[in-house]
This record gives structure tokens, sequence and C-alpha cells, in this order.
């Protein structure tokens, strides 16, 4: 190991590789916040070059959760590869298996029944809420407010219920299938859905006291790593991190895919600092606007699930024909609203029924990509913040 | 791979040899008896077992007291000087003595009080009371802070350990930290690895001495009380450093820096805010400044002016910092630095520090409560017992001691403040080290120039009981007031309607699921 | 590690502990301070009363035990001042003369000089030394900063350290010291602070202008090579 | 505007450097001479018709039987407050690039879109595609000693990396395709 030798004669600190420091500047750090460390969620991997604690260089590794998806993709049929769609974002199954379900259904032209659109909006908008929520509770705990992750994980444990009620399982669901959803919905599962709304909407405002409006958390996070406009666009982040950017561009608004077009709900973004329920010292782009855009979207996914659950049909909940479907030699490239951005499905054809290529474009990969230009002369404690704002998951960042 | 030799084999019956097997065998008897009698009733043992601490550390000045006093009248030629190793009376005087004060079965009694003629074993037992009473307090205060922390988090807390709300969780804990390795690095520098816990631990241990919970209920009368315990906490520092030093990990490095600057620059605030009540009484001994504060909870010196209400706020604020508590838990912040100083640190290392971090939070609250929170004076005030009539006799200073003035007075008072100290660290998040500075050094020391200004500005030109003085006195002993019932008045509302834990929304009853 | 060496490291720990506890307890039990029950006889005055009053110390009962402890704080102090020059790791110097200080600290206590010793203790033991270590930690990354001098260095310090010596023990042994006849009245807080605001503010208040200045000068050299 | 409007502006501007465009498909794309591509990556980015300023997804394609490599480059246009004329196009075009399997040198557009580094990264890492002058041009999920290129369709499994045996399903060394 390098020991510093102080040579007592010359007034160098020469450290033993013989690097020589002009004066009695402090020693810069190479400091590696590794896979395995609490404010890096899931093992993303920062190398950090630090002097003292001002950080220079942020650079991100990822890659440690490769699994080759989009190899097993060329070997499976497509209502096979569902379940590994699941496993990408494990916090928003079903919003993966709608994306790959919906490009699916735009190359080989199923028609998806009308039921089944409304029910896939319900349960995309219940995982957006979820995935919300706890991104909001980790986020408390890198400021090192334990408190709000309880709350938060409480009322995920009811939409959790609600989604083990309908599709057996908690967390890979593999309920939007290709044509539709897998089975109708439980009896009484509007009322349940409906008495969960009326407990949870209230329940936004008591967070919002708790730990978004609360004045360290705040100190903490306002005017915390910004990305302009610009820059996030030409890093392609897209999601909540654009959004907050001040850059109004949401799919399920600006090119709505499926039966959002009837429903009507806004888009929060950004908002600079003074406005109404805004700090002062907030600015567009910083990480307090990232975290408080997704908050305002749970209430208005809870305005879409509404809008759905009083315009549902009655119908089939699935297209008939489904299995050994055969691609036709072509290519098609889908994008969604994920909870964290915009995840987008290219599948090429080539006459068989499995498919030649399938390409996952996941939103924390384009969306991390960004720490290192951002990283740049912050605080080592603003590292967990702009991480955690930005809020990755590193299943579908490695695939 | 060399089998290593463990005494004892997976699923194998634990095999003892020697001295240890006697050892065990005690042992499992013990729980055999007593497992069952602690499982019936824990939760009255549990108060029992602190009232009981108490009473006995009482009875134990009782019988000094009564030591001196009869041995001294009967006789002759004692000097009153009762010194280390000389005893002043052999065995058949003190028979004597006490036979002609007509103390009942003076017989055995006189092998108990002879003893105790002498200091060492009058140190060396009111030792073992500090002791003792050191090492329950980091017990409960951990156990205490799992269960209101479940409370702030609605989930339960540790609810299994030893029956009733899992009384001995952190007795259980720290039995587990004892067996466990405590590991140390192979590049870590091993003397100072091993060195930095126990200057973490022993400062905060040695703050007890100086520490009075009661008029007569101090170790050792130091007349510098105020100073030898910042002196104390001012040690446990290096303790912290050299342990992130130490361990050879960058991590731990970082930890140990902030901690370097975090304390060091919060000393500075604490020592003044410490200063003001000083002012008041004008003299650093503790006893007397608790002894001041006697005639009800008017006289308290927090009530005493704005600046001083001031500074105890300032003062708990710059304590927290100085423990190390949130939100300026920074050397040890879980989401940054992993744990900070002591992550290499695992086993019986690990617990001295979590040890000495609680030691030191009651120690902090101690000084406030002694400093400005009327010691061990409860707000009724002592003239009021006088004019009962309460005497010397034991059962009216029994009473005093409930009513009036006593430890257990002391002891609540900075359980509340413990409980503050928790219910701050399990709401508010974590601030950064360049505003932790920040607030120190632009905020908090020019509030304390400004206080300490104003205070002596105070005393010299209100006249006491003046009327301007009692106005202020009044208004602040009013707002006190309203805070204390206001927390009572929210406690009993929590807990007369306190909702089942929210759980599900019975979704099982949906068919299907 | 086998179990039989996890018992004798368990009883090291506690003796270690132990140790420390009663050493402290030691220094403070040879009835330097005033026993609790010379207190109890005294009554509560009003409020505003300043303590004049002379707390009587009970008189050293035995000067066996307290020169006892004099030469073992003494020989530490000597130990941890040689350790601190012998050693060559920083961190390890630092250590060691946290223990010299600490050594200094107890002796004060045990002349009875108790608000000194615990000024001692705050000011070198909690400023100082952290900042040495401080300073140590900022400029290298590893705790094996070694400090090697070159030999000529070595030999140099040996010499002046030599006459230095020998001028001490001549003075030593050459005066006789007087012994005062009756155990000097101790110091208490009010005439320590009486004293320092009236026969030498003027030297008080000289320190303090002087550290004033200080600080300035070193906020100064601070932000210049932050700029 | 429709794809097809842009397929006849990129001809008018670029004439031979576009190979073909490609409109009846589910998402209509323009394959480009690998020569020509980086000069009309800007002229799709800055161009006021065009306006491509998110990069979305480069995919790599193995397109074995023609023995060539593809990257298809998925362009959105996203209008963005304060930044040129709030252009409302909200359109989304595709760009093909295709090179030959023995030396697949494409010029890199990290300069144009930044977000390009790390997809054409996973590029190189998964397909094996070299793209010129691009700052850091290494593997990004593979470990950097991985041989080989994972997702081509002639890439046969390593049985063995670094001492741990790996094992395929009922023996099967290589897709079956």
């Amino acid at each position: 190991m390098g020991t510093t030798v102080l040579q007592s004669g010359s007034d160098v600190l020469t450290d033993v590789e013989g690097s020589e420091q002009g004066d009695l500047r402090t020693e810069e750090m190479l400091v590696n916040m590794g896979p395995q460390h609490p404010a890096t969620h899931g093992v993303l991997r920062v190398v950090l070059r630090t002097d003292g604690e001002m950080v220079l260089e942020s650079v991100p590794h990822i890659g440690y959760l490769h699994r080759c998806a989009e190899k097993i993709g060329e070997n499976l049929q497509p209502f096979q590869y569902i379940p590994y769609t699941d496993r990408m974002d494990y916090l928003a199954g079903m919003n993966n298996n709608q994306a790959f379900s919906i490009a699916i259904e735009k190359l080989v032209g199923i028609e998806v029944p009308l039921r089944a659109q409304f029910i896939r909006v319900i349960f995309a908008e219940l995982n957006r809420i979820a995935s919300h929520l706890v991104a909001f509770g980790t986020y408390g705990l890198d400021m090192g407010a334990f408190t709000p992750f309880l709350y938060a994980f409480r009322e995920r444990e009811m939409i959790l219920d609600l989604f083990e009620s309908t599709c057996g399982a908690r967390l890979t669901y593999s309920y939007i299938t290709i044509g539709g959803v897998h089975d109708d919905l439980p009896d009484r599962f509007l009322e349940v859905l409906d008495e969960f709304l009326d407990y949870f909407e209230p329940k936004i405002d008591e967070y919002n006291q708790l730990l978004s409006f609360n004045h360290i958390f705040v100190k903490r996070t306002a005017n915390v790593g910004v990305i302009s406009a610009d820059d996030a666009v030409r890093w392609a982040l897209t999601g909540p991190v654009l959004r907050a950017s001040g850059v109004n561009w949401d799919l399920r608004k600006s090119t709505p895919y499926e039966i959002y077009d009837r429903f009507d709900f806004d888009i929060p973004i950004g908002l600079p600092g003074g406005r109404e329920g805004v700090p002062r010292s907030v600015v567009v782009g910083d990480s307090w606007n990232r975290h408080i855009v997704k908050v305002w979207e749970m209430r208005q996914s809870c305005r879409i699930i509404r809008q759905a659950m009083a315009q549902i049909t009655d119908g089939p909940h699935i297209a008939a024909k489904v299995k050994n479907v055969k691609l036709p030699d072509d290519e098609v490239y889908v994008e969604i609203e994920n909870p964290r951005g915009q995840l987008g499905f290219y599948v090429r054809g080539d006459g068989s029924s499995i498919p030649a290529r399938v390409k996952v474009r996941g939103p924390s990969f384009c969306n991390i990509s960004v720490l290192n230009h951002v990283g740049k002369g912050c605080l080592l404690a603003d590292i967990p913040a702009i991480v955690g704002s930005i809020d990755i998951v590193m299943g579908e960042c490695d695939r | 791979m060399t089998r290593m030799s463990v005494p004892w084999r997976p699923g194998g019956k634990q095999v003892h040899r020697g001295p240890a097997a006697l050892v065990a065998g005690i042992a499992k008897a013990l729980y055999a008896t007593f497992a069952p009698l602690v499982r019936a009733f824990p939760g009255p043992l549990l108060i029992g077992a602190i009232v009981a601490v108490i009473v006995g550390v009482w009875i134990n000045y009782l019988v000094f007291e009564f030591v001196d006093d009869s041995l001294v009248a009967s006789s002759t030629n004692l000097a009153g000087e009762t010194g280390l190793l000389g005893g002043p009376l052999a065995l058949g005087e003190v028979r004597a003595g006490l036979t002609t004060s007509g103390v009942p079965g003076s017989g055995i009694l006189c092998y108990v009080l002879y003893p105790l003629q002498y200091g060492v074993v009058r140190d060396v037992v009111s030792m073992g009371g500090i002791l003792g009473f050191i090492s329950v307090i980091p017990l409960y205060t951990i156990w205490w802070e799992r269960k209101v922390a479940g409370r702030i988090q609605s989930r339960t807390g540790p609810m299994r350990v030893g029956g009733w709300h899992g009384w001995s969780q952190s007795m259980a804990d720290g039995i587990k930290l004892i067996c466990k390795e405590d590991l140390c690095p192979a590049s870590a520098d091993r003397p100072l690895f091993k060195l930095a816990p126990y200057l973490a631990f022993v400062p905060a241990i040695l703050a007890f001495f100086a520490l009075p919970f009661g008029t007569y209920w101090v170790f050792r009368q130091v007349d510098v009380a105020l100073v030898f315990i910042l002196a104390m906490l001012g040690i446990e520092v290096i303790g912290v450093i050299l342990a992130g030093w130490a361990s050879n990990n960058k991590w731990s490095v970082y930890g140990a820096m902030r901690e370097a600057c975090q304390m060091v620059s919060y000393e500075i605030p604490m020592g003044m805010a410490l200063l003001i009540p000083i002012m008041v009484v004008g003299s650093l001994s503790l006893t007397t400044v608790g002894d001041t504060q006697s005639e009800g909870w008017t006289s308290w010196i927090v009530f005493r002016s704005p600046f001083t209400f001031a500074a105890a706020v300032a003062y708990f604020v710059a304590a927290l910092a100085n423990c190390k508590r949130a939100p300026f838990d920074l050397p040890e912040s879980e989401s940054e630095l992993v744990a900070g100083f002591h992550t290499e640190y695992s086993g019986f290392r690990w617990s001295l520090f979590f040890f000495g971090e609680y030691a030191a939070m009651f120690v902090v609250s101690g000084l406030c409560v002694i400093l400005f929170l009327g010691a061990w004076y409860s707000p009724l005030p002592m003239s009021l017992a006088d004019r009962w009539g309460l005497g010397d006799s034991v059962g009216a200073r029994a009473i005093k001691g409930l009513l009036f003035a006593g430890p257990l007075w002391f002891v609540a008072k900075c359980v509340f403040l413990l409980y503050v100290q928790i219910w701050i660290r399990w709401t508010l998040p974590r601030i950064r080290i360049d505003q932790v500075l920040y607030a120190c050094i632009q905020v908090l020391l020019p509030l304390m120039m400004v206080l300490l200004l104003g205070h002596t500005l105070y005393e010299l030109f209100v006249p006491v009981h003046g009327f301007v003085w009692t106005v202020f006195n009044l208004v602040l002993s009013l707002i006190g007031a309203v805070f204390v019932l206001g927390m009572i008045f929210i406690a009993t509302y929590g807990f007369w309607n306190r909702v089942g834990l929210v759980g599900s929304l019975g979704v099982e009853t949906l068919p299907g699921s | 590690m086998t179990g039989r060496g996890r018992e004798t490291m368990l009883h090291g720990k506690s003796l270690v502990v132990v140790g420390f506890v009663l050493a402290a307890w030691a220094s403070s039990a040879i009835g330097q301070f005033p026993l609790a029950e010379e207190m109890s006889g005294q009554t509560v005055d009003a409020a505003h009363r300043a303590d004049e009053q002379v707390l009587a110390p009970s008189p050293v009962p035995n000067a066996t035990v307290e020169s006892a402890l004099f030469y073992l704080f003494g020989g530490a102090l000597l130990v941890s001042a040689i350790g601190v020059c012998v050693c060559k790791s920083v961190v390890r110097m630092a250590t060691w003369l946290f223990g010299a200080l600490g050594a200094a600290a107890v002796l004060y206590f045990l002349m009875g000089a108790t608000f000194l010793g615990a000024i001692q203790l705050i000011v070198y033991a909690g400023g100082t030394l952290i900042l040495i270590i401080f300073g140590v930690m900022l400029t290298s990354k590893s705790p094996w900063v070694r400090f090697e001098c070159r030999r000529i260095e070595f030999w140099a310090a040996g010499g002046v350290v030599g006459v230095l010596f020998c001028a001490l023990i001549t003075l030593l042994v050459g005066t006789d010291w007087p012994t005062p006849a009756v155990a000097p009245q101790p110091v208490t807080i009010a005439m320590f602070g009486e004293a320092l605001l009236t026969t030498y503010l003027v030297p008080f208040e000289v320190a303090s202008v002087l550290l004033l200045v200080v600080m300035i000068g070193a906020a100064y050299l601070a932000r210049q090579e932050r700029s | 505007m429709a794809p097809e409007e842009i397929c006849i502006i990129l001809t008018g501007e670029f004439g031979d450097g576009v190979v073909d465009t490609v409109l009846d498909a589910c998402r209509p794309y323009a394959v480009v001479r690998v020569d020509g591509w980086s000069d009309i990556a800007r002229f799709l980015r800055d161009d006021g018709r065009m306006r491509f300023n998110m990069l979305q997804c480069v995919t790599a394609l193995d397109l074995l039987e023609d023995n060539k490599l593809a990257a298809v480059y998925d362009l959105f246009s996203v209008p963005v407050v304060g930044v040129g004329p709030c252009a409302t196009l909200r359109q989304h075009f595709a760009i093909r690039v295709e090179v030959d399997r023995d030396a697949p040198h494409i010029p890199s557009v990290s300069g144009i879109w930044p977000a390009a580094e790390w997809h054409e990264r996973e590029a190189y890492d998964m397909m094996g595609i070299v793209f010129d002058d691009h700052p850091n041009l290494t593997r990004i999920l593979c470990p950097d000693d991985w041989e080989g290129y994972p997702l081509r369709k002639d890439y046969e499994f390593p049985l063995e990396y670094h001492g741990i045996p790996a094992t395929t399903e009922h023996q099967l060394n290589s897709p079956r395709h």
C-alpha cells in the first residue's frame, strides 16, 4: 500500500508513488461508491474522484445486473417473453408488460378489446403510483429521514394486495399480455380500488408536509444537480427527470397510445422557486423538482384511474388468437410512459414466430448517463441526492 | 480446506471442559429457575428493578449518614475523618456504639457497618451503583428508541424478546455483540484500531462521576463539574477520529474528518450556552447550580430571562451536534458513508461506540436539566414542603424525594429530553456538512454572543424580583407550562383514540384472492 | 479465532475498561476532591448567593498513595513524551501526545488545580490535538504516514537534548526546594476569576488580543489559498 | 411532418447518400450510406424542418444472411420551450446504417447527440460495431476482459470464464434459428 513519506528536509509532500504535489494541497482521493452501497439503488457503481468533500468527477459503471434479456428474446416466442419484461424494471412490472405487448400488437396488428385497454390503463397507473411511492420513500432514506419510507410502503402494500387479488403476484405480474390482460378483474375489485383511492389521495398532502416541504429536505435538494432543459434533451433523459427540467413531454399526452386520449389529466412539470407552493430556493431542473414532479404525478394517476373506473365497459378481456402468431418480416419501435421514463421496445420479426431481434431502451440507462455531467463540483453528500432524485432501477439499466 | 477446530459442532451438543462446564451448568440452572418467573410478569419486574436501583442508592446514602452520625456521636477520639485505609474504630467499639444508640439487631448490623467507615469501601459501593446505573441507561435508551421509532413509523418495534414489548431486546443484542467475533482489517493500524473504542467509551462513563443526580447524590463533588464534563465530552472526539483514521478505509476517513470539524466547532457554542446559567449562579459546581433552582418552576433558570430561554434551546441544538445525533449525524450517515467511522468495527468494539454515544446523550441532557430545567427539583417549591412541616424523618424525606426534590425528578426530566432527541431523529432528515458548519459559525455563534451579552446586561441592570424581571419570568414560565400541558394533552389524546395499525384494506376477503 | 482465544480476549477487553475507570477513580479518590459527606452539612442559601465559601479539603490521609499516583502518572507523561519523539507513524505520534497531555491533566488534578486540569483536557486534548490529526488526515491518504528524519538531524537533536537534560539535572539537584509547612490553600474558581480580572488583567487582555490576531490571520490565509 | 415528406427532403438534400426509404413498414425508416451519415445526422438535428433533437435509441442488428451489421437510430423531435423556435413537430423517424461484418466502422454521433455515447458503447459491447472517434469506446455491460460479441448470431457461448464453468440449457451451444 502506498505509504506517504514526509521528507522532513524538503517542504514538499512526496507520495511514495513519486507524484510530486506542488504545495501542501489536500490529497485527491479516488473513492469507490461501490456496487454494494446503501445510497446506490441496486448495483450501480460510481467511481468518485474527490478533493476533500468536493466531487471532481463521478463516473457511473453499470453492467452488474446484466442478464442478457435481449439474447433470450431471440429464442422465445413473444407470449413466452412477457415474464422477462417484468424483471426489467421490477418496480413497474405492469408498465413493462404493457410496452412489450403494444410493440408486438402493433407489429402483428392485433386489435385489443376495449375492456382490456381500460384494465391496462388502471393497472399501469396503479403501478405508477406504487413505483413513485418507492421512489418517494427511498429518497427520504437517502436524505436521512427514515420515517416517510415506512408510510410510503404501507400505502404501497395496499396496491400490491390489489395486484395480488387479481393476478396472484406482488412484483412480477405478467398480467398484461399480448392481446389484452391475462384474466378478468375479480368482482368486488372496483369497490376496493375506490376505497383505496379515497384513503390514499389525502395522504399525498400529508407526505408533502412531512418530507417534500420540510425545511432541511428543501435545503438538501433545492438547487442541487441542476439539469437544464437543453441538456435533458441532448442526453435523452425522459420521464419525471425531463419534465422536472421544464420540458412538457409526456407520451400519454403528447403521442397518446391506447386509450389515454379519453382521459383528461395534466402533466406536472418543474416550477421555478417563488411560485405558490414552491420553496424560494428551488430552481427548474434541480433534485427537488424531480422529487415533487413524481409526487404530483401520483395525484394525476389517481384522477386517471377514477375516470377509467367510470368509463370501463364490459366485454372480452383478451383478443382471440394469441399463441404462436407469425411475426411479419418487419420492425417496430414503440415507447410508452414508464414511471421512470420512456421504455422503448424495438422488435424485428423475420417471418417465423420467434423475433429476430428484441432491443429494450431502458429509461434508467439514459437517465444515469448524465450523472458525470451533473455531478461535477457538487459535494459528496449530494451524490445520493442526485442519484436518488433520478430514481434509477438497475434491472432495466443493465437488462 | 483445513477444518477449523471449532469448539462446537453444528447440531452436536455443546461440549464444555473444566471451569466452563461449571459456569454453563450454573447459567442453565439460573435460567431454568428465573426464566418462567421473568416471562410471567416482566412489566412489574422491569419497573421494580428501576425503582429498586434508585431506592438502593438512597438507602446506601442513608446508611452512610447513619454511620457518620451514630458512630461519630458514640466514639470519643473520632475526628470525623474516614480516611482511605486507617479505620478509626475497632469492631468492638462499633458494636458498643450501636447498642448504646438502641438500634435493633446491632449484633449483625455492626458487621455490616464496620467496613463502611472506610472511604474506599464507600467509594466501591457507590461506584458500583454508578456503573450499574450507567450500563442500564444505554441498554434501555436503545430499546426505548426502537419502540418510539416504531410508533412514529406506524409499526410496533421489538415485541418478542423477553415478553412484554421485547423489553430485553437490547440486552440480547448486547450479549450477541459480545459473542460476535470483532474483526480488525489487515491493513488497519492495529493498536490504534483497538484503542479507539475505549477512548470513545470511557470518557462518557467518567462524565458520570461529576454529574449530580440530587443535592447529595453525586459520586465526586467536583467544584469544576461543568468544565470537567465538557473535557470528557471533548476527549470522545479523539476516540472517534482515531477509529475513522486507523481503519484505513476511505469512507471511515470521511466520517472521521466530518466528525473532527463538527464536534470541534460545536463545542464553542455549547460552552458559551452553558456560561449563561453559570453567570446566574456564580459557581461551576453543578450541585450549587442545581440547588439555586429550588423555589418552584418559576425559579428555574430557563424561565429567568428571554436570553436564558433562547440559550437553553441553542444549547440543546449544539448538544445534538456534539453527540452526533440527527439531524447532525453525518459522521455515521448510512446513506453516504456506509457507516462512517465505525464501518470496520464489529462485535464488542462496535457496541462500545454505541454505548458511548447513548451514555453521552444522557450526560448532555443531564447537563441541560441541571443548568436550565431546575435539576432535581419538582415544579412545586421547596418552601411548600417546609410549610407542610416535612422534617428529617425517613418517611418525610421519602415524600420530599417523590414530590419536591429527588433523583426521580432528575431522571424523569433527562428521560423526557432523551425522548425529544429520539423524536427529532426519526422525523428530520440529515443536513449536509457545509450546512452543519454554516449553522454553527454563522448562526449559532453570533446568536450565543448576543445572548451572552444580553444576559450580562439583563443581570446587571434589571433588578432581581423587580417589575420587569417578574413580568419576563411569569411570561416565560407560562410559555413553559403551556408547552408541557400541551404535550401531555396531545399524548393522552393520541393514546386515547389510537387507531389500530393501518394494515391492508381487507382485500383478502375478495373472492379468488 | 478459536473459542479459547475469544475468552482471553474477552477478559483482556473488560480488564482494559475496568483499568481505565479505576485509574480515573484512583486519581479522584485520594481526597483531593472534598468528599461528598462534607458537602451535606452545607445549607442552601438564597438563589443569588455567589459561592465564595472556601471548600475545606480533607487533609491527605496517606502520603504514600498520593506519591505513588504521582510517580505513576509522571512516569506515564515521561514515557508518552518519549513516544512522541521516537515514533515514526504520525498518527501514532498524535496518540502518544494525547497520552502525554492526559497524564499532565491528571497531575494537575493531583495537585488540586481541578480547573486547570479540565481546561488542559478541553483545550489541548480536545482542541489542538484534533487539529493536528485533522491536518495529517487532509494531507495524506493512508494512516501509514511515516516521518523519517535524516541521519545528521537525528544526532543534532540528540546533542541538543543531552545538553538541556544536563542543565535541568544540575538545576534540579543544585537548589534546595522549600517544603511548605502547611498544605497551600487550594484555589477556588471565584478566587481564580477575580485574580484574572483584577491583578492579572493586563496580561489576560494582551493574550486575548494576541489570539484574536492569530484567528484573523488564519482565516485570511485560508481564504486566500481557497480563492 | 409525415415520414414521406421527411424522406423526400432527405433524398432531395443528400441524393445518393440515402440508399432507400422503407415507408410501408410499421415504423418507416431510411437506409443511409456509412460515409455520409455524420453530416446527415447533423442535418437531421439542426435543420428547421427536421429538428430531431432527441436520439432515443441505437439498435445494433446482425444481418447474418447478407453478411452485414446495421445500426438503427430512432430519433424524436421534442418541443423544448426556449431552445430555438418552439417546433411542434412531435415527429418520430428512424435511420439505418448498414456496414459489412468484417470492417464494421460507423462514425460516432456522440458529438451531435451526447446520449449516443452510452448507446454506441452498448452496440460495440454487444455487436462489435466500432464507432470511430467515440470518446470512450469500451465495454459497458460485459466485463472488460470478455471475448466475443454476445448478440451476434454466430456467437459461440464460452464454456468457462475465470474458472467458472458455464452450462447452457440442454447442451445448446448456440441459439437455434
